[in-house]
């Protein structure tokens, strides 16, 4: 790619190759998620959850954190941050596909269920807001030992309603322990609007009452979300403690494949939310700042493609779990 | 009479009820402009109003702390939990408060309330480990609760009336691969079935059967399977695992002298292992055969990819074996 | 009693009767306490639990509703404030002897778990802060039937610290509930001081980020009490939404009966806090504003005493409960 | 060996292998600086300090939840749950979560936590309601935990060390009744008594009575008063009541062929039932008496007043009874 290494810095601390490598990691998730939505379509995949519209904010916090080192306990629409913490495609579409490969749970959960030892993301279920508390014991255990990691846990607007979620940041507070509690408000839960969830503009508004620093940022700008996700992570690993940190996304797809959301949001709703996708936002950007020249964007999305292609032709060709292996790990084996 | 779906007869229920008693609520995640996950609220929200049809925040203690509450103070609430899966965050005001409030006020108050969700899973239902849990164990063990899981369209609405009437709380636990499978004859208008009564869904008198919610469908098929081979299996429908119908099982039991228990719910400290000894201290000198039970293995519930699926679900083909093991002793 | 009509108005809408009513029930709930654990030291009451410093903050709350009309979700010290509500003297001694006509339970519970229909105080249980939840459901009701009810709960600092308090909060502000939620903060939860509970100074800090006012007031000034709850009274009234008020109350006595706070508070502290007994604060601004005069406290004191004394007569010869009935109220009968 | 209360073997048993093992932390409301409300962690603060003591918020899923937290990323935390009471607010942490963490993962990532917790009542316990309950049927029903209920000083430290080092999640019940009524020796050091393996706590051939906890003490003493009239009962002390030590259980009762089992819990689906199942269900040929169950009966829990306490609890007249109709049957 013939970039100019004189473009105009756009982001002080990243250099022209981790831009391109953010925007590149923005597409490919986007493209698998399109690819996990079409596969359940076509009635491959029995259950599929999409991240779209949510990028942004999870590259943003992504290349805050230190790969390998730093911890992640996410939720469900996380499949761009827990590839930007070294999954890969092929990893989803193992679960997607329901394939004994299924790196987070030899397909006994449901796909979007991340955990990856190898890569620092905690084991999850599906219970909402249950995994604040986990963090909150993992940032216990590295204080504990001295350790200089900080650990992420995200969770949407919706999930700051569950009494897990306020357990969590207090204890978080008190012991000033290096969490980032992040929030992908994409106003939506379901179909409960953020109206009906609770009565504040921002749920970056509850940090004082933790005696918590917060910000809420736009979700749908790559850059601020990294801006401000560094801050946090700073700040954690330097022993101040933890941070509230509202990414606002927008949730282009229905809440799951099970969900219609025309049925519950008007379609001027619907339509306004696509002219902001992120992914072109940060195209233009990076194309403005001369970070991305013509066709960079083309070819970036052609290398996703065909990354995907490999990935879906190996989950295809992989085989279901066996049976006999269904009773085991329940306790410790042996 | 309507032929109607199991989910159909619920959302019938609920609009009958709220139609002929204006202190019955309906609050739950999505259960408004939505109509649920599932339906069962559908419409509803569009005639009752946002005042009696709350789409709740995300927070199932407060969804039963809440409905407490409106019980206190004269209202009927119905609270919809998602999942059953998705129960265990309001334990504590189920248990510790619902089941105790009149207990514990000596009779001064009580705690009317239905708590519905859908339970259960199945080798197609994809649900994984959560959402396919069937806890019904885990209320059915709690004095001051009632618990009930209808296994037919009719006996939903039923059922569903006689919990919003009832004075105590009642947990509704609707297995959710019942909900658009079947479609039967559904009474219009007032239809009570009584809590605490069960039914046989079959008469036989060689073997018993007992058996609760989903599963009943898979034990008739068995039932009838081995009816080709004149072995008359009765097939005792629990309709409500708490309080157990005592007489009815002690009945059957009596009659046929070979009882087989069975759900889908975890098999250990499980309503099988209840009815088990209820059987073995009652009809000692009946039985033909040591009480046998068939259930959920021992893991935490469903998972994901269909062959691991297979490994949990019972269906025809395993309680029809373990009949035939029964019937062979 | 020989008042001065022309005495100073310290409280602009509370006649001078009302105020010496405010000040006699302190001294009741003060001396019933008193006296309660005078039975527990001699072995007679088994468990005994103290409101002791908080009862200034129980009166002003009690005063700003109104009773037979109003409903009040309790905890466990709000012995004075369940007696503003309407409760004896007697009905509390029959609890702590554990006699059939404890009105709460009828001594199926501990004393201090209040209940009482006739008064419109909830049935009350042990577990911390599920009361909440109660009341936001109670306030439902009255907004549901267009009544112009209230409902107060109240609960400790440490109760604030579980979910229940955060989803109860949470819901009221989005549904615009009649509820106040009373803290009553007296900075420890058995033994755990308040920094260990969390990170702020203030419970009211909280309000804000549930879009909620809030306000703190000094626990131990029984007007100033008053005041910030007769705002948060006639603002639910008016259908204008639920408010968290804390109060700062001390706990001159242990936790309970089974705790000894010398373990794990200094000397210094304890000390310090009896120099502030709300009581004789109450005292002095009613003497000085000449709403009580010389002798006026003392024979208030006496009358108090008289009313206990009989409750306690009464309660001495009352019967305990009749085994018969223990297996009774599981379920309705009949 | 030393002479020790139950309490203080609890004590001990933390403080060794918190000595042993730094990855081993204790955390709840009170243990700290006051050493717990029934001083099980009476001095380890000030041993180990404030680090690794950890004096929580008063919130129950996040004492369980961040304690899974520190399992995940390799501590051995020691949660304390201040009465098992108050329990359910953690109970999704422990049911969904703990639980399922390593069947999830397909055994990627493990649980290993114990979870502590004082439970059961008394006549003169006055604890009521809220701070009686014997809970442990809701934990035994659930696959992935273990359950473990020690009944005797040796056993309350040789089950905790063992319960610490277990890799997976225990649930550790200990009856406050027994905390100071009971000293005995204690073996000093490691001393580990395996999870998931009974005990017989006395010897015979006419009867069994299967029980645990600090029932087993009132079922000792009422079978000596059997034993002056020459009926021999044989008392099996569970220990775990999660996962069940079947063969125990089944050799007991072929041996004498009748059983009682005995619990302070409320009776329906109990773990009683689930042992009075398999007892039916395997030694059906050998039972020469229907499998009895004696109970807590159907009330939410321990009453305040003591004649109402009285009618909630066994005690030794009770199941002194219901063992001499079992000898007559
Ligand atoms: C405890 C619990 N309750 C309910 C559900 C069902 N559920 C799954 S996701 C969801 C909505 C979550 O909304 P939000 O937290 O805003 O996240 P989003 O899906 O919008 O990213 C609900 C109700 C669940 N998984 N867990
Ligand atoms: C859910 C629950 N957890 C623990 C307890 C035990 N407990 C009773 S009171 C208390 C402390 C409460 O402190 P706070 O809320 O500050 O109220 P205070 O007693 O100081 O008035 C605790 C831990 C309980 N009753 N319920
Ligand atoms: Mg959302
Ligand atoms: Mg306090």
């Amino acid at each position: 790619m013939a970039v100019s290494e004189s473009a105009p810095a756009i982001a002080a601390d990243l250099t022209q190759d981790q831009l391109r490598s953010m925007y590149r990691d923005m597409v490919l998730g986007r493209l698998l998620d399109e690819r996990i939505l079409v596969l359940n379509r076509q009635g491959r995949a029995p259950f599929a959850i999409s991240g779209q519209g949510h990028e942004a904010a999870q590259v943003g916090v992504g290349y805050a954190l230190r790969r390998g080192h730093d911890w992640l306990v996410p939720y469900y629409r996380d499949l761009t941050l827990v590839m930007v913490m070294g999954m890969e495609p092929k990893d989803h579409l193992m679960a997607s596909l329901g394939r004994a490969q299924d790196p987070n749970s030899g397909a006994r959960q449901m796909p979007g269920h991340y955990g990856s030892r190898a890569h620092n993301i905690v084991t999850t279920g599906s219970p909402v807001a249950t995994q604040i508390l986990h963090a909150v014991g993992v940032a216990t255990a590295f204080k504990y030992r001295g350790e200089d990691k900080v650990v992420v846990t995200s969770v949407g607007e919706g999930g700051t309603s569950e009494g897990d979620w306020h357990e969590g940041l207090n204890w978080a507070a008190v012991h000033r322990l290096p969490v980032i509690f992040l929030v992908e408000n994409n106003s939506y839960a379901i179909s409960v609007p953020q109206s009906l969830q609770m009565a504040v503009a921002h749920v970056a508004d509850r940090g004082p009452g933790y005696g918590m620093p917060s910000a809420t940022v736009d979700g749908g700008d790559c850059l601020a979300v990294y801006a401000a996700a560094r801050e946090a992570v700073d700040r954690a690993r330097r022993g101040e403690g933890p941070t509230l940190l509202e990414a606002v996304c927008m949730r282009l797809q229905s809440h799951s494949s099970d969900d219609d959301q025309r049925r519950y949001r008007s379609p001027d709703d619907l339509a306004q939310m696509r002219e902001h996708d992120p992914l072109e936002r940060f195209r233009r950007q990076l194309e403005g700042a001369g970070v991305l020249s013509e066709g960079d964007a083309d070819t970036i999305r052609k290398e996703c493609q065909r990354v995907i292609e490999a990935a879906q032709a190996e989950a295809d060709a992989a085989a279901p779990p066996d049976p006999a292996t269904a009773l085991r790990h329940v306790y410790q084996e042996g | 009479m309507a032929q109607v779906t199991y989910v159909e007869a619920i959302r019938g229920a609920l609009e009958e009820e709220m139609r002929r008693d204006d202190r019955v609520l309906v609050m739950g995640e999505d259960v408004g402009a939505k109509g649920g996950v599932f339906g069962a609220t559908a419409g509803l929200f569009q005639e009752f109003g946002e005042e009696r049809v709350i789409d709740t925040p995300l927070a199932e203690a407060a969804i039963v702390g809440v409905s407490i509450g409106c019980a206190l103070a004269g209202l009927r609430p119905v609270a919809e939990i998602q999942f059953l899966d998705f129960i265990p965050p309001a334990m504590d005001q189920i248990i510790n408060e619902a089941a105790k409030i009149r207990y514990r006020s000596n009779g001064e108050w009580s705690c009317p309330m239905v708590i519905r969700a859908p339970c259960g899973g199945g080798v197609h239902v994809h649900g994984a480990l959560y959402h396919s849990q069937s806890l019904e164990a885990l209320f059915a063990h709690v004095p001051g609760l009632k618990v009930v899981i209808p296994s037919t369209p009719a006996d939903a609405k039923g059922l569903l009336l006689s919990a919003i009437r009832d004075p105590d709380p009642v947990c509704f636990f609707e297995h959710k691969a019942l909900y658009r499978s079947l479609r039967e004859e559904v009474p219009e208008g007032e239809h009570l079935v009584p809590i605490g009564k069960s039914r046989v869904a079959r008469e036989g008198a060689d073997l018993s059967c007992i058996t609760y919610g989903a599963t009943v469908h898979e034990v008739l098929t068995a039932a009838e399977r081995m009816g080709e081979d004149g072995i008359e299996v009765e097939v005792l429908d629990l309709r409500t695992v708490r309080p157990l119908d005592r007489e009815a099982i002690i009945a059957t039991a009596r009659k046929t002298g070979k009882v087989l228990v069975c759900h889908e719910a975890n098999l250990a400290v499980g309503v099988g292992a209840e009815v088990a000894a209820i059987v073995a201290e009652e009809c000692f000198q009946q039985l033909d055969a040591p009480v046998m039970r068939l259930g959920g293995p021992e893991v935490p519930a469903i998972p994901f990819a269909e062959p691991l699926a297979e490994v949990y679900c019972l269906g025809p083909e395993k309680i029809e074996a373990k009949l035939r093991q029964l019937a062979a002793y």
